[in-house]
């Protein structure tokens, strides 16, 4: 019986997450174009309960929006292990993915989640607003049936991503 | 006794326009030093260049500059062509010209909604980014893509405008031209505007010249310069257009500058669009472009974008691939030389007003 | 007895129902201004409850987690010191002089933990905060003293009692009431006196570091805040009312015209705001004042 | 005749002495007689508390009669007095342990007991010839004991004593005045004369006390002695100059207001403006004056003590309002707030003095984030700084609303609106206090403070027990104000335990009330807050600054010019400083001093002589023509 409500509360929260997810501020890279637009009046994705937040600790989500360079990957793990829990990590663009474009570029991180877990990638250059909101949809669905779970992989795997992050930063 | 203390606008802030830090020392309210910390965007493009084939590097030029995208293209091609002296057709240069007046567009509007973000205005922001929407449908049209079209290449354009595209792009610029009477009346015509914009961040004729501005920031300070009008490339020789000049320098001066530029480029599109060749190639004839030769030599080539003088400077040995890029971006410059030495003296709250007041465009910075 | 412990238990949900449904129908409104569809209704419901049950809350020490909870306690208080509707649990305990500190203290809380986050961007906001406070004390203090002297008395319940009729002070006294309506921009931090959240330049002031049930107790503050700082409006202007239904309908329409201008302005520099504060509506305020002191 | 007003009035003296003594035998020995003396007068006052004195003569000078009396109000003040200077004396024992020579201490300990004793001289004086040689006691032995603070407290003390002897010359030439035409300075006596004498006189009577008094009260424009003296002071002796000494001017004030002349005898002389005499009226202005302006300087202190003083200045301005407004509320409120302040700012400068101690600095930019370290003395001062901010619960709210409810009562709109505007204003300044000092970020040189020792502590628990008290249950010091107001010839107020009742004012007041409110609604809050997932503590450095990282080298602390931007609001008011106008005169006098010491002090033994040979010819000449010198 217990356990049955604490798993009632869970999915309470889970739906009160889905419909409440405040992205932080950070325009890691050039992905971060076609979120005004979506932010904005044609596309408002207040519609779904999404807003901007300013600091790492009022956010849900981590858009990672393009390219990560070496530089910035060490102020997006900052933020991130300063964001609270469950906190999301969306991985924008072909870039996050597997580099994109800049495969052979030395200042540029290839793969987004060998350093910070990414509950979803988005893919395209740069992806549609329409892209982008089937994205955000997407993880809706899946905190709702409880599979974003990236924190706490991030937890489970602290080892594994602080040693792929120190190999990169030093 | 700490009298100073520290402050970060950025990476991770609302006041920056992108991914880009500006480290402040503050005493009290009032900034007593600035500095930009770039590096946060550099992706290495011109060593990455190298490495590719000219036609490879389409796709990589217009990653540059985020929101105005097109000024690479158009740039990287008018330096190829130069390098291989070829002359591009009639037609291509019209459409050259409406593209990247149409870009402008984009991007002022886009600058606008930031401007008055940051002077807490949001309304403003919600109107004229949806509206600079609209623009990129058009782009989206041509070639398929919102944001960066790699539609100007060398030899003229991609290929021919879809039928139809004229007059859609017409019943835009009307439709956008009703619009700017809203933002006046909302925002430029606002008191409170000229409130906290009038003396601002203020850049003189000396300084402008002195410190290398290029574009709005210069214009606004009293130079009418301008690379349309002084070195004209695509089809601007052929239209008539006044570059607007305003001699206070200060951040309302500026705004004002792109309220006019925003529609003068907006009349430039209607008079390329009725001088435009109705018929005719968009491309010059190439050598396949894998096996691209481009003869030896070396090559500056600029555009007027958005923001000032936007050039590449390319050398090529003979090969398939540009022996050496480098390129010219007007915000290195504006945020560098200018940026750190206005905001000194000024207080927190015009912080970052300032910096989207000189329009400093980060991956521009870092490329 | 049972009635008193229902008001005492009862005021503060109301206050904070009213204060929600003022937030959830500004975002909506807002929306609509900015040609936009705008969020679900209740969207400001799912924001505060998704605060609360966050799984993972950071503490900067226990000054920090008391601030908004003083912040809500002291609301809570002010709320009761305010006649809502017909009852009015402590207006008999404490007047309107008294009420203008009382509703100081939840700021001030807030402050407290504000600058127990030992971040810069967070004493800026209060630095701000405070500044602002002391701006439009001014002329709000001097329409307090015209309203206390045009009724003889101090007393909020007395004030009301005096308006019934529709002889309010509103048509009594039309600067003191243009006065009270910029005033409560001001202390409702709307556009154009945002300066203390200003994202753009503070990142969002005091709240830099509250994240999680705090940011929630702090949204939860924000509604009492709205729904006290319309009401003593109401109250000191509009007559309040008999019934709830009627005060409603008079707090929507001041918050709704306040709505109205809101969007349209940029915001003021501190030291503006303060420069504005103390001068046309203070010469406004006190015109008003010496009428009232001729009649 | 009771010799038990005489014994109260000795004890600090012998203590003084004693203590002087025992320190030659071992610094504990001196230790505990300062402590142990002072807690005697204390008990002493509490013992013979609230009971009636009447002319109790002590001796006879020229022929006039030396009085010692009490009432009611007399006792409010000597409460204010015996009690902080025993928390003042138990907080020095550990606070000036740095003291390396123990000669300068003794002395030290010796001026304490003095001080407090001259105060009581002053309270209990029942004639214009006591009071006047208390008072001078008084200026000399606080003048040493602010010297005690290092090198720039020569200078503070210097322009201390300076206007202290202008406004001592002032007072004399009044007490001559009045003995001149009265031959007599018991008080009664000398209200009689008063009330005969011709306007004139009377007025010049007032204005020359007055500005003895001001001067000890600093009200604008004669404080600029004050923010000096206070902050330069070791800061034990602050909280007596601040809390205590200053109530000493306004109790002058209310002597001469009410006790040489009634209210009713100002009205009739001169000229009345919302019902208050003209003179009166230009008190209160000057009072008004001195909140907002003090409050302004307030805010733009870097100094912690200096802040408070300007504080001072602005919480003595409520004092005068409230006592020149003439009806018995604003006197009562007058009076509470004297008590009150003496309460909260002794509080105030106490903890501030136990950061000091602790951190070596009373720079505000140079310290922060102290609240982990030292939360003991972080309470006490944001209760000090809730009272002084006037925030209900505590007491500093109930006075200032008894002073506004007069202020309304009498339509007296524009000092009632400066008095809030200094009260908004206090908000300002208390919270820099206490940001600046204990939130924030802590500075790596502090990681190591601890909070103050015990001794140091209880002086302070003590006073907040007390400002939580009075705020809460205000009867109690209306129980002897009242009481003392019907000597003075007041109507009553009414009041209970818990504030004060509709009807004698234009609102009512319940503390009580919005306390348990308060405190219920905070529990409810706290609890509904637990409710949910527990907090997670990070250290400071774990914080948002953009995605950067803080490091502890980097100055990531907002202090220094808090309100700035404020400043700038404000500069146009200070464009003419009050100090500025001072030093100009501070400036022509030494030069004009320079050039005439020089003449007069020779260094020449013979010219000394000649001025002992005049000075005696001419007291010799004095005391042939029938002991009268005017």
């Amino acid at each position: 019986m217990e356990r049955m409500t604490e798993e009632q509360v869970k999915t309470i929260a889970n739906m009160l997450r889905k419909r409440s997810l405040w992205m932080i501020h950070y325009c890691t890279g050039c992905g971060a174009m076609e979120l005004p637009p979506t932010m904005t009046s044609r596309y408002d994705m207040e519609r779904f309960g999404l807003a901007p937040y300013v600091t790492s600790r009022q956010a849900d989500i981590l858009l990672i929006t393009g390219y990560l360079n070496v530089k910035t990957l060490r102020r997006v793990i900052t933020v991130y292990e300063q964001m609270l829990d469950p906190k999301y990590v969306i991985g924008f663009g072909s870039c996050a993915l597997n580099g994109g474009v800049y495969w052979d570029s030395y200042a540029v991180i290839k793969q987004l989640d060998r350093y910070i877990p990414a509950d979803l990638y988005i893919a395209g250059c740069m992806p549609r607003p329409e892209a982008i909101i089937s994205a955000f949809r997407h993880l809706m669905e899946l905190i709702d049936s409880g599979k974003a779970d990236g924190y706490k992989r991030y937890k489970r795997n602290l080892a594994y991503y602080k040693e792929n992050q120190r190999k990169v930063l030093g | 006794m700490n009298k100073s203390y520290e402050l970060f606008i950025g990476p991770n802030h609302p006041g920056i326009p992108g991914n880009f830090s500006l480290k402040i020392e503050l005493e009290g309210d009032t900034v007593v030093s600035a500095k930009g910390d770039p590096g946060y965007l550099h992706r290495a493009f011109e060593k990455a260049m190298e490495g590719r084939y000219y036609i490879q590097n389409l796709a990589l030029i217009p990653r540059i500059c985020v929101p105005e995208p097109d000024i690479n293209e158009a740039a990287y091609a008018m330096a190829v062509e130069d390098l291989m002296g070829v002359e591009i057709p009639e037609r291509a240069k019209y459409i050259r010209t409406i593209v990247l007046e149409l870009a402008r567009v984009a991007n002022y509007t886009m600058w606008l909604g930031g401007l008055a973000g940051t002077l807490g205005l949001y309304t403003l922001a919600q109107w004229s980014i949806g509206d600079r929407d609209y623009a990129l449908d058009l782009f989206s049209d041509i070639c398929g893509a919102r944001v960066y079209h790699m539609y100007i290449w060398p030899g003229g354009v991609r290929r021919d405008l879809t039928p139809g595209w004229e007059d859609s792009v017409l019943s835009y610029i009307r439709y956008l031209k009703n619009r700017l009477i809203d933002y006046d009346n909302i925002f430029l015509k606002n008191v409170m505007f000229k409130y906290r914009t009038k003396g601002i961040a203020v850049v003189t004729k000396e300084q402008a010249i002195e410190w290398g501005a290029t574009g709005p920031i210069l214009k606004a300070a009293g130079v009418a310069q301008d690379v349309r009008k002084d070195d004209p490339y695509a089809a601007y020789e052929y239209l008539d257009f006044e570059i607007p000049t305003l001699t206070d320098g200060d951040s309302w001066s500026r705004a004002m500058i792109r309220r006019w530029e925003l529609e003068n480029s907006l009349n430039m599109i209607e008079q390329a669009i009725k001088k435009m060749p109705k018929k005719g190639p968009v491309c010059a004839k190439m050598p396949n472009p894998l096996k691209g030769y481009v003869p030896e030599g070396e090559t500056y080539a600029k555009v007027e974008s958005a923001r000032g003088e936007h050039g590449f400077y390319m050398v090529s040995d003979g090969t398939g691939k540009p022996y050496r890029v480098a390129v010219r971006g007007a915000s290195h410059t504006h945020m560098f030389t200018i940026a750190e030495k206005v905001l000194v003296g000024q207080r927190l709250a015009d912080v970052s007003h300032t910096l989207v007041s000189l329009d400093i465009c980060p991956p521009e910075i870092d490329r | 007895m049972v009635k008193m412990i229902l008001i005492a238990i009862g005021a503060p949900l109301v206050a904070f129902a009213i204060g929600l449904s003022f937030m959830m129908i500004k975002r909506k409104i807002v929306a609509r201004i900015q040609r936009r569809y705008g969020p679900t209704i209740i969207q400001p419901i799912y924001d505060v409850l998704k605060l609360l049950v966050k799984e993972d809350n950071i503490s900067h020490g226990v000054i920090f987690s008391l601030g908004p909870i003083i912040a809500i306690a002291g609301s809570i208080l002010a709320v009761f010191f305010i006649p809502m509707a017909g009852f009015s649990m402590l207006t008999g305990s404490g007047d309107l002089i008294a009420l203008l500190y009382i509703m100081a203290i939840g700021s001030l809380g807030m402050a407290l933990g504000a600058g127990d986050s030992a971040n810069p961007n967070a004493s800026i906001g209060i630095s701000r905060a405070l500044t602002l406070m002391f701006g439009y004390d001014l002329p709000l203090v001097i329409i307090v003293i015209s309203v206390a002297l045009q009724y003889h008395t101090t007393n909020l319940s007395d004030i009301v009692a005096a308006q019934a009729n529709g002889n309010w002070t509103l048509w009594t006294l039309p600067l003191s009431a243009i006065v009270g309506f910029v005033v409560t921009y001001g202390a409702l931090g709307e556009h154009p006196f945002d300066i203390v959240t200003a994202p753009h330049e503070v990142a969002t002031g005091p709240m830099v570091e509250y994240g999680g049930k705090h940011l929630g107790f702090l949204m939860i503050s924000h509604a009492f805040h709205i729904y006290i700082e319309i009401a003593l409006f109401v109250d000191l202007f509009l007559g309040g009312a008999s019934n709830i239904l009627i005060f409603y309908l008079k707090m929507f329409a001041v918050f709704f015209i306040m709505i109205m201008f809101d969007e349209v302005l940029p915001r003021f520099k501190i030291d503006d705001a303060v420069r504005f504060y103390w001068k046309w509506p203070t010469v406004v305020a006190l015109i008003s004042l010496i009428i009232v002191l001729v009649k | 005749m009771n010799m038990s007003l005489e014994l109260l009035l000795a004890t600090p003296f012998i203590g003084g002495l004693l203590t002087y003594i025992g320190g030659k035998v071992h610094r504990w020995v001196r230790n505990i007689f300062a402590v142990l003396f002072s807690l005697l007068t204390l008990g002493e006052m509490s013992l013979f508390y609230n009971t009636t004195f009447k002319g109790d003569v002590w001796g006879s000078l020229f022929g006039s009669k030396l009085i010692l009396q009490t009432n009611p109000i007399t006792w409010l003040f000597l409460l204010i007095v015996t009690s902080i200077s025993l928390l003042v004396i138990v907080f020095s024992v550990d606070d000036m342990k740095h003291e390396e020579d123990h000669i300068v201490l003794d002395s030290y300990y010796m001026q304490l007991l003095f001080v407090e004793g001259a105060m009581i001289g002053i309270v209990l004086a029942g004639d214009l010839i006591t009071f006047f040689m208390f008072w001078e006691i008084m200026s000399w032995t606080s003048y040493f004991l602010i010297v005690h603070g290092g090198k720039k407290s020569m200078d503070a003390g210097y322009k201390y004593i300076i206007m202290s002897i202008i406004g001592a010359y002032a007072m004399f030439v009044a007490i001559a005045m009045i003995y001149s035409k009265a031959h007599s300075l018991v008080y009664p006596d000398v209200a009689l004369v008063l009330s005969q004498s011709s306007p004139t006189f009377t007025i010049w009577i007032i204005i020359l006390l007055g500005v003895g008094f001001f001067v000890k009260a600093a009200v604008m424009p004669l404080h600029t002695w004050l923010p000096d003296a206070h902050s330069e002071a070791p800061s034990p002796v602050s909280p007596l100059l601040s809390g205590v000494l200053i109530k000493m001017g306004a109790y002058g004030l209310f002597i001469i207001f009410y006790g040489l002349m009634s209210a009713n005898l100002a009205k009739n002389i001169m000229p009345s403006i919302f019902s208050t005499p003209v003179l009166l009226y230009i008190v209160q202005w000057l009072a008004a004056l001195s909140i907002v302006l003090a409050t302004f300087l307030a805010i733009m202190q870097e100094d912690a003590k200096r802040l408070l003083a300007y504080s001072s200045i602005s919480q003595i301005g409520y004092v005068v309002l409230g006592l020149a407004t003439g009806t018995s509320l604003g006197v009562a409120g007058g009076l509470f707030h004297a008590l009150n302040h003496a309460i909260f700012k002794s509080l105030l400068f106490l903890a501030v003095g136990a950061v000091i101690y602790r951190t070596g600095t009373r720079n505000l930019s140079d310290l922060g984030g102290l609240v982990k370290k030292m939360p003991f003395t972080f309470v006490a001062l944001v209760v000090g700084i809730i009272a002084l901010a006037g925030v209900p619960p505590l007491n500093g709210f109930v006075s200032k609303w008894m002073i506004y409810e007069a202020l309304l009562q009498k339509k007296e709109v524009f000092l009632l609106i400066m008095a809030f505007v200094g009260s908004t204003g206090a908000f300002l300044y208390v919270y820099r206090l206490v940001h600046s000092i204990f939130l924030g970020q802590l500075s790596q040189k502090h990681e190591n403070v601890k909070d103050v020792p015990i001794l140091m502590q209880i002086p302070m628990w003590v006073l907040v027990i007390a400002t939580v008290i009075y705020g809460i249950f205000p009867g109690l010091a209306m129980d002897v104000i009242v009481k003392g107001m019907k000597m003075f010839g007041f109507a009553p107020i009414a009041y209970n335990l818990y504030g004060f009742p509709q009807g004698s004012t234009m609102g009512a007041l319940k503390v009580i009330n919005i306390a348990s409110v308060l405190m219920i609604s905070f529990v409810v809050a706290w609890i509904f807050f637990l409710l949910f997932s527990k907090s997670r503590k990070v250290s400071q450095y774990d914080n948002y600054a953009a995605g950067q990282v803080v490091t502890p080298e980097l100055k990531y602390n907002y202090s220094f010019g808090f309100y700035m931007s404020f400043g700038r609001v404000i500069k146009p008011i200070f464009k003419i400083s009050i100090e500025r106008i001072y030093n100009y005169w501070v400036d022509a006098a030494k030069i004009f001093g320079d050039y005439y010491m020089r003449r007069v002090y020779t260094g020449n033994l013979e010219t000394y002589n000649s001025y002992i040979v005049i000075v005696v010819t001419i007291a010799a000449a004095a005391v042939l023509l029938g002991g009268k010198i005017w």
